[in-house]
């Protein structure tokens, strides 16, 4: 356990660095290039006086290298600074009214992508070499491809305009929005026994998670199948099969969970490439996320709260990561940190 | 035998909740730092001001006052207020209020602190229910800029004296008061009960925040929303009309769109080439082909059905007036093998996503002259202020929104030396500056009406700025909603909506 | 290698299918002028005119032709995206063999950039980069380059790092070969196919982040031809019933990622043969 | 008790493998039946057909294998897995490889009994736990996930689970090979052992002839998918019939021998999808007639020894 | 003497965290762990032991592929242990390596014929023409003929036996002074083993080299070398003649070793010794004599004292309390 703990720390000791780099990437690049969030939301009309007013208040009169300075002296003290435009408010209060958003739909898609992919990939598998293996790889490659936003058009088309039975944007309709617990809808939903939310949410959340989990299951086909494929040309399962097991816990209890190991150990990056898709689902279905967000305070040169929430996605790689290596250590018992 | 009377007719019913989509977002609901549209639109339904449009016309009327005297040559301005103001918690509002809250204006000296700190010298309170506002020199408009949200009064009690506070719910003395504001996704409104005029007919106002337009459309479409506002798509409003169910309402509109020539970089600093330009360009097509007729073509800088307005730049070269584009090239020493080299810059979003179409039109409709090549450049917004304003785009797209409803606000900003820095369009002509001086403290209307005519006319020869369209409202709304009026103020009134329910 | 494809079954016919797709789409891009129709940036007909014989895919929002802006489109994309895979090849492979090979202090620095960069969401970062470095062709293919370098890194140096511990490089080392020999004899050779794969795959990708770049207003500047943006410029008509500029660019897309999925997916499979 | 009749096998593909051809062999009770050749020569896949659990692209294309009068060539693959465990276990040849790394060894050997025979998953533990000590591992490593056994003793888990549910015969595919002498004469003693104690048969794949000499009762001598020579072991040692045996046998090192002189076979073995004509031997044999190259050498039983050679047919 | 080790040591410090190693005490896989032999002009020397206990790790020490962690290494005449840059890439002409797995020792995108000219190359000993006739020479040696066409052949396409012979070809292409062949055999077909040893015994007769022939296996062992020494874990627990050695065996895990080999002779069994469990780990490496645990003639002694390598009669070493 006590090495479990070191482990642990030496996660958390390099994300460090790698937040750095990233944050010291986008400060650099952010602020030697033209346009500043003053001048993006005075707009037009405002005297270069009041500019000159905002930009000393924003400390964007300070040399470059002293900004860098007293932004990492906050940010060692947890602090990510307050947001330079529209109201000034803390960055991080800013975020956590936008994270809860993408949060529920990663989690919804991850989950969608996960059973999809699975099952697909366990069908490859199992049938390795034959039609339905090339059609399932077929599939793992067109899932992959199907750009984003045009396959979440399709489905605005299909299911919210010729069927008009699913909501093409939105979190949940304003009125039926649940008691603030978590920001998750669902789960606030559900504590606060509030069905006819959670209903609305979770149609809400019905199009966006199909097409980002869609696209990303193409992706866990692909894993599952190969990984299974090299788990069943080990000895193992020859070994299981002389022993006369049944077809079924060979296939699940020693097949599918060998299989599902390697794939743990890659699910932190999967979820990068969930975050990133999500900017795109953000953007087709206006869901009020990160994605969204994030493409909002660019365009307006929020330094700040750009910075923080390029900080803050990568603290949250580097979480899952962390929490992903340590439910791999759990499960594979040759793992023990 | 008595003839029986026809059955009355059953009294509609209104229905208590109105819910209004809108892709529009609320920047601070601060009247010290709210510079914006639909920001400002919510304060004119929960705050009220001295002065007001009468819905439909760009015509003003008292608001909280009750009466006002113009002293000294227009520099001095007595409110006489009305004694039963009250906010919506109840706690009431007076002279010392209004001067509290345009003093904190000038104090926070956010976005809109111009319109106070620029104009006005001082403020003092002549007794409880009389204020007296000194400007600093005579403005023939001034009753214009307080009908402007910055002069709203607001309790002290629930705004900081000198801090800006951007999700405050407490609102002013109007319609309405903010029972609930989830940022950028929904703005609850409810009829305040201490309102002193006539209560609004529909009780809740919910305004949903929509990220683009078609999901707005679409949001209409499945019953979300009973009215769709700023800003739906031109080929969603065609459509819309079309359906059942709908209705769409078409209004004035005070936003104009423009082209900017930085008149420092050559070649623009020559006349010929501008005036080119500007004889070559096609507005109609503009309209016709991005907007879908859903706005039209602009020949002034002022907006058509606004006094003053003339039709100078048709006047003078008609419209993609090629021929004469290419007699002006010629002038200025071009031809088809030594081309005009344009370089055209556009913002992508800022103006909605039909600004990559406008370019292209922009650029195709020029190189029709066949000497002129177009090189179309974007920024992000933000990047684009900034070149702009340091003066590096030579040919930019903008587009304006009015402060204040008055020819002033469409001509002094972008003609006057110095006030169109912001542009970073050094235009400076001394004859322009003295007619624009002029204009802004003549009392006399007809005069006024001249000085502009030949401001626009001199505008279209020198042409440092050349006029594209101006846009029109449209309000999309379930037919069961009624008394939507849309004015060039491009404000909604929700007190004035109303949703029958049964029949 | 021809023969191997003929011989590899479904996995052949992957790679034909895939390199059908390229190849006609490089195809498209080189001779755009002689296959479209009409100049792409010049409105020839009405606004969104349905698809007719006058206009195959019909016609866009200010009247140009769909089918000329997809041909040429093809042009934008290939040259942005191989251009920034030339780019992120180009540093990523030499810093790769380099960083595996010598490994120490360089190797454990040059790891720690490429592993943040590479952790991190790959959109997300060339969003930021793209729109801060603002639009163009140049600068989107930078903004895809900085995203995918740490991709052939890795994967360089990954398999340096497995080769540099194989018996083969050991004897090398035995004979008495010098660093710059192996690394080019032994080493280089045989990393070779896996960087055709992993450039399949990676192309595949970036067509996607490229599209999306361009969907979210962030690569080239309109009126270029761009099949993304296109879309984008589409979308607001979708939904009444327009389909044809959303549904052309979209599905040439999908399409020559795919093609470029197929010749990744079939050579890894092929590769992944040999090896055993 | 297993009676293999004629067993063709052939590995579908661009090119077919035929792997084995013409094999006869019979295991009686309790009997040690070595199986040596070298490799390719078909030993695995002759396990394997016994328990039919070729890979997809092998097949039986003729012959009959009966385990006590029981076709197994028809049986049904529902029948079979009740036949595996039960009647036929297996023990691989590497054992670092055949063991679920993600169960405990415990864990996995109860698996086994509980999925053959209904009895609680107590008692089935306890009989499991008792199997690891007649292998000679302690009951406390019950717990224990394969990576924590050296590769000795996960040979004695995979022969402990070949014997949970007492079967007839254990195929042991070259169970050593990949361990050191010593703990191959540990795992040897064991073998021999349990055939004392449960009266097991083994069929015991090698290509280690000194090993078969030393352990197995009768060998069969397998050479590119045909059977050689199949005979008791002494036999095969002080009298080998055919020429592919005595070369092997002079190959061998042997560490009793002063200054012994090595022999071997030129030539390499042969490729089994495209096989020599004649006798599958013959470019290698020293002494190879004019027919070798023309036709198969028959099937020759010769004493009770079976031997495949034309020097004794025809 | 050709080659002299004195007191040869190898220790592997143990992966583990950045942390860890920061603040835990560091562990060491003792691979080996204080060797000395020496091998003469043209003698096969062997080292035989089970799986771990450093016979490998021994022959790359001695080809300076790893660096040791003590000891000493002369070679012809030369302290070689520290030496590195052009002098010891001049050493290798003279040091070349033979391994067991002759199917990842070969680069599989190098032709076989560029495989054997690679050290003529490197050394700058031949090029051209002139190379690739040393190298169909060497082909037709060690017995892959056509040469031309095995020159122009890819490893994938030899079968195992073929490609140890590259492997040999590869090796004696400098005319080294000392080869470390390490198990050449053990991956080879039982009928093809003699053919590779006679090939190594040819070539020393020829060019009058010597191999440190490494091995598990005691009956090639016998078949093949000079002297032999046996390892455990670590550490060279006897050495010798190799007719004293199988003649007169005296330490208990010899004997153990030799009483395993099965002999081809149905019903001659040997008499065994048995040994118990299996070889320990060499990270934590028993106290005293490292064989005591399973020593069937253990004394209290050695679980205390390690026991030192004595000559017990004129060239017999063994490292043994019994002896001492
Ligand atoms: N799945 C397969 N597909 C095609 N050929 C195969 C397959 N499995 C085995 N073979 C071929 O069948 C022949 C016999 O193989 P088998 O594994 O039975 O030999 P073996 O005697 O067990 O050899 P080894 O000593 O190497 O284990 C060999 O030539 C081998 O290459
Ligand atoms: N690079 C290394 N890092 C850590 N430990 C090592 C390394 N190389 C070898 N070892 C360990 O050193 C010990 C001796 O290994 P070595 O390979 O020399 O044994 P060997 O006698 O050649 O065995 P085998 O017969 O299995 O080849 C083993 O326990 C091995 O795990
Ligand atoms: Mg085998
Ligand atoms: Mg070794």
């Amino acid at each position: 356990m006590a090495s479990l703990k070191a482990y642990i720390a030496t996660r958390v000791v390099l994300t460090v660095p790698m937040i750095l780099i990233l944050l010291t990437l986008v400060f650099f690049v952010m602020r030697v290039l033209p346009g500043n969030p003053v001048i993006a939301i005075v707009g037009m009309k405002a005297s270069p006086k009041y500019i000159a007013e905002l930009e000393h208040q924003l400390g964007l009169d300070k040399p470059l290298w002293q900004q860098y300075l007293d932004y990492l002296g906050k940010l060692i003290q947890g602090d990510l600074g307050t947001s330079m435009i529209w109201g000034r408010r803390p960055v991080i209060a800013e975020i956590m009214d936008h994270f809860p958003a993408t949060l529920e739909l990663t989690i919804c898609s991850f989950i969608v992508s996960i059973i999809i992919g699975i099952a697909t990939g366990m069908i490859a598998g199992v049938k390795k070499g034959g039609k339905v293996d090339f059609s399932m790889r077929v599939y793992s490659i067109v899932a992959y491809s199907l750009f984003i936003p045009w396959f979440g058009m399709m489905l605005q088309l299909i299911f919210g305009v010729w069927l008009n039975v699913l909501p093409v944007g939105g979190r949940i309709d304003p009125l039926l929005e649940p008691k603030h617990i978590t920001g998750l809808y669902i789960i606030d939903s559900i504590l606060t026994l509030n069905f006819k939310s959670l209903v609305n949410a979770l149609e809400h959340l019905a199009l966006p998670s199909l097409t980002l989990g869609i696209v990303l299951s193409g992706i866990y086909t692909r894993l599952v199948r190969s990984s299974l494929i090299e788990v069943f040309s080990q000895d193992f399962i020859r070994a299981c099969r002389a022993r006369g097991l049944k077809t079924s816990s060979i296939l699940f209890r020693h097949g599918l969970k060998n299989a599902l190991i390697p794939i743990l150990t890659m699910m932190g990056l999967q979820f990068a490439l969930l975050l990133a898709g999500a900017v795109l689902t953000e953007t087709t279905f206006s869901w009020p996320g990160m994605g969204t967000f994030l493409m909002e305070r660019i365009e307006y040169r929020d330094f700040t709260t750009v910075q923080g929430t390029i900080a803050f996605y990568a603290l949250f790689v580097a979480l899952v990561s962390l929490v992903v290596d340590l439910i791999y250590a759990y499960v594979d018992p040759r793992i023990r940190y | 035998q008595k003839p029986t009377p026809p059955p009355a007719p059953p009294t509609p019913k209104y229905a208590d909740t109105i819910t209004i989509g809108t892709t529009d977002k609320i920047s601070d609901l601060d009247p010290a730092m709210a510079y914006d549209f639909f920001t400002w639109e919510v304060f004119n339904n929960v705050m009220e001001g001295p002065f007001k449009y009468k819905p439909g016309t760009t015509d003003l009327e008292k608001g909280i006052i009750t009466d006002y005297q113009v002293q000294e040559g227009g520099k001095v301005y007595i409110l006489k207020l009305r004694t039963d103001l009250k906010f919506a918690d109840g706690s009431p509002c007076n002279a010392n209020t209004l001067k509290w809250s345009i003093e904190r204006v000038a104090r926070i000296n956010g976005d809109p602190a111009w319109f106070v700190t620029d104009l006005v010298d001082k403020v003092d309170v002549l007794d409880n229910y009389t204020l007296k506002i000194t400007l600093k020199s005579p403005l023939s408009f001034f009753p214009a800029i307080l009908a402007v949200p910055t002069y709203f009064p607001i309790p002290p009690d629930k705004y900081p004296a000198d801090k800006v506070s951007s999700d405050n719910t407490a609102g002013g003395v109007g319609p309405y008061r903010i029972v609930k504001f989830v940022r950028d996704q929904q703005l609850v409104l409810e009829a305040n009960p201490y309102y002193y005029g006539t209560p609004p007919k529909t009780k809740t106002v919910v305004i949903k925040f929509y990220k683009d337009a078609t999901t707005l459309r679409l949001a209409l479409e499945s019953g979300e929303i009973d009215i769709a506002w700023k800003t739906l798509n031109p080929t969603d409003i065609n459509s819309l009309k079309t359906k059942p169910g709908i209705k769409v309402w078409e209004g004035p509109g005070s936003f104009i769109r423009y082209i900017v020539f930085n008149t420092k970089i050559p070649p623009f600093d020559n006349k010929l080439v501008r005036q080119a330009l500007a004889a070559a360009l096609d507005r109609n097509s503009i309209a016709q082909k991005v907007f879908l007729g859903t706005v039209d073509p602009l020949y002034s800088l002022i907006p058509n059905g606004m006094w003053g307005h003339i039709d100078a730049f048709k006047d003078k070269y008609g419209e993609a007036n090629l021929d004469l584009a290419k007699q002006l090239l010629r002038q200025a020493g071009y031809s088809e093998s030594n081309k005009l080299k344009v370089e055209l810059w556009y913002t992508p979003s800022h103006y909605g996503d039909t600004e990559a179409d406008v370019a292209a039109l922009i650029k195709e409709a020029w190189e029709k002259t066949g000497m002129v090549e177009v090189t179309v450049k974007s920024a992000e917004w933000s990047t684009y202020l900034d070149l702009t304003r340091k003066g590096q785009l030579a040919v930019t797209l903008y587009g304006w929104y009015p402060d204040y409803m008055d020819p002033d606000d469409y001509t002094f900003p972008f003609l006057h030396t110095g006030s169109n820095r912001w542009l970073g369009n050094p235009y400076s002509d001394p004859e322009m500056d003295k007619m624009l001086e002029q204009a802004e403290v003549e009392p006399d209307q007809s005069k006024r009406v001249d000085l502009y005519k030949n401001i626009q006319i001199k505008l279209a020869d020198d042409a440092p700025i050349v006029p594209i369209f101006q846009g029109k409202l449209y309000v999309a709304s379930k037919d069961t909603v009624g008394g939507i009026v849309l004015d060039p103020l491009m404000l909604l009134r929700y007190y004035l909506i109303y949703k029958q329910v049964g029949s | 290698m021809l023969k191997e494809i003929r011989s590899a079954g479904v996995d052949g016919l992957m790679i034909i299918i895939g390199l059908i797709i390229v190849i006609s789409v490089t195809f498209m891009a080189v001779f755009s002028e002689y296959i479209a129709p009409y100049d792409p940036i010049t409105p020839v007909g009405g606004a969104v005119e349905p698809p007719s014989s006058k206009f195959i895919m019909g016609t866009d929002s200010i009247g140009r032709d769909v089918f000329s802006r997809v041909v040429f489109g093809s042009r934008t994309i290939m040259f942005v995206v191989l251009l920034s895979t030339a780019m992120s090849m180009l540093i990523g492979i030499p810093l790769g063999i380099l960083s595996g090979y010598a490994g120490g202090l360089l190797d454990r620095a040059l790891s720690l950039v490429m592993d943040s960069i590479y952790a991190f969401p790959g959109l997300i970062l060339a969003i930021a980069i793209a729109a801060m470095l603002g639009p163009g062709v140049y600068n989107t293919a930078v903004s895809l380059a900085v995203v995918y370098i740490p991709t052939y890194f890795r994967m360089v140096r990954g398999q340096v790092l497995s080769l540099r511990e194989q018996l083969f490089v050991e004897a090398a080392r035995a004979i008495g070969a010098r660093g710059s020999r192996i690394m080019f004899k032994y080493i280089f050779p045989n990393l070779i196919y896996i960087i055709a794969v992993v450039f399949s795959l990676n192309v595949a990708d970036a067509i996607l982040t490229e599209a999306g770049l361009s969907f979210l207003g962030l690569s080239v500047v309109s009126p270029t031809p761009d099949w993304g943006f296109d879309l984008k410029n589409g979308q607001r008509y979708f939904l009444s019933g327009i389909w044809w500029p959303v549904v052309f660019p979209g599905v040439m897309i999908i399409l020559l990622a795919l093609g470029f999925g197929f010749l990744g997916e079939g050579l890894n499979a092929i590769m992944g043969r040999e090896e055993r | 008790m297993l009676k293999v009749e004629d067993l063709a096998v052939h590995y579908i593909g661009r090119k077919t493998v035929r792997a084995l051809e013409e094999v006869s062999i019979e295991v009686k009770k309790g009997e040690i039946m070595g199986v040596v050749g070298e490799s390719g020569s078909g030993k695995t896949t002759l396990g394997l057909s016994i328990l039919k659990l070729l890979p997809p692209n092998g097949r039986i294309v003729n012959g009959r294998i009966y385990l006590d009068d029981l076709d197994i060539t028809s049986m049904t693959e529902e029948k079979m897995r009740e036949i595996r465990g039960k009647q036929i276990s297996m023990v691989f040849q590497d054992p670092m490889t055949s063991l679920d790394p993600l169960m405990s060894i415990g864990d996995q050997i109860t698996e086994t009994i509980t999925t053959h025979e209904k009895i609680p998953k107590r008692e089935a533990e306890e009989k499991a736990l008792s199997l690891l000590e007649a292998v000679g591992i302690s009951g406390d490593r019950f717990k224990d996930f394969p990576h924590q056994l050296s590769g000795g003793m996960r040979q004695r888990v995979m022969i402990a689970m070949a014997l949970s549910l007492n079967p007839k015969l254990i195929v042991a595919d070259e169970p050593t090979t990949a361990l050191d002498v010593i703990v191959q004469d540990q795992i040897m003693d064991l073998f021999r052992s349990l055939r004392e104690r449960f009266g097991v048969a083994f069929m015991f794949i090698s290509h280690d002839l000194s090993l078969e000499l030393e352990v197995a009762d009768r060998i069969a001598v397998m050479y590119g998918g045909w059977l050689m020579e199949l005979s008791e072991s002494n036999k095969i040692a002080e009298d080998p019939l055919s020429p592919y045996t005595k070369e092997l046998l002079a190959a061998i090192p042997n560490i009793e021998l002063e200054d012994q002189k090595l022999r071997f076979i030129p030539g390499n073995p042969p490729d089994l999808s495209n096989p020599p004509s004649g006798c599958r031997f013959h470019p290698r044999c020293p002494s190879k007639m004019d027919i070798c190259s023309e036709k198969e050498p028959p099937i020759s039983n010769i004493g009770g020894r079976v031997v495949r050679c034309w020097l004794y047919g025809g | 003497m050709l080659l002299s080790v004195y007191n040869l040591v190898k220790y592997f410090p143990v992966a583990r965290s950045f942390i860890e190693r920061l603040f835990g005490e560091k562990r060491y896989v003792k691979a080996v762990d204080g060797i000395s032999f020496e091998i003469g002009k043209a003698e096969i020397f062997s080292l035989v032991g089970e799986s771990g206990s450093g016979k490998t790790t021994t022959g790359k020490l001695i080809l300076r592929l790893i660096e040791p962690t003590s000891g000493k290494i002369v070679f012809d005449g030369v302290d070689i242990t520290h030496i590195r840059g052009e002098k010891l890439r001049e050493m290798r002409r003279h040091m070349q390596v033979i391994y067991q797995d002759p199917y990842a020792s070969l680069n599989p995108r190098m032709r076989v014929g560029d495989a054997i000219r690679d050290p003529l190359e490197v050394h700058g000993i031949a090029r051209g023409e002139e190379a690739k006739s040393i190298v169909l020479e060497m082909l037709e040696k060690v017995g892959l003929t056509p040469p031309e066409d095995f020159y122009r052949a890819y490893p994938r396409s030899l079968s195992g036996g073929q490609r140890q012979r590259v492997a040999i070809a590869r090796a004696m292409i400098t005319k080294p002074k000392l080869v470390v062949a390490d198990e050449p055999v053990s991956m080879i077909d039982v009928s093809l083993r003699a053919s590779i040893l006679d090939l190594m015994l040819k070539f020393r007769d020829e060019i009058g080299l010597s191999y440190l022939f490494i091995t598990h296996d005691l009956a090639v062992a016998k078949y093949i070398s000079d002297r032999i020494a046996i390892m455990y874990l670590g550490k060279i627990v006897e050495m010798g003649d190799k007719k004293e050695i199988f003649s007169n065996p005296l330490h208990p895990y010899t004997k153990a070793l030799m009483s395993a080999i099965p002999v081809p002779i149905p019903g001659r069994r040997r008499e065994r010794i048995k040994l118990s469990g299996e070889i320990p780990s060499p990270i934590d490496v028993p106290s005293g004599c490292r064989f005591h645990p399973r020593c069937p003639s253990k004394m209290d002694i050695c679980s205390e004292k390690e026991p030192e390598l004595l000559e017990v009669s004129k060239g017999h070493f063994i490292a043994c309390h019994l002896l001492a």
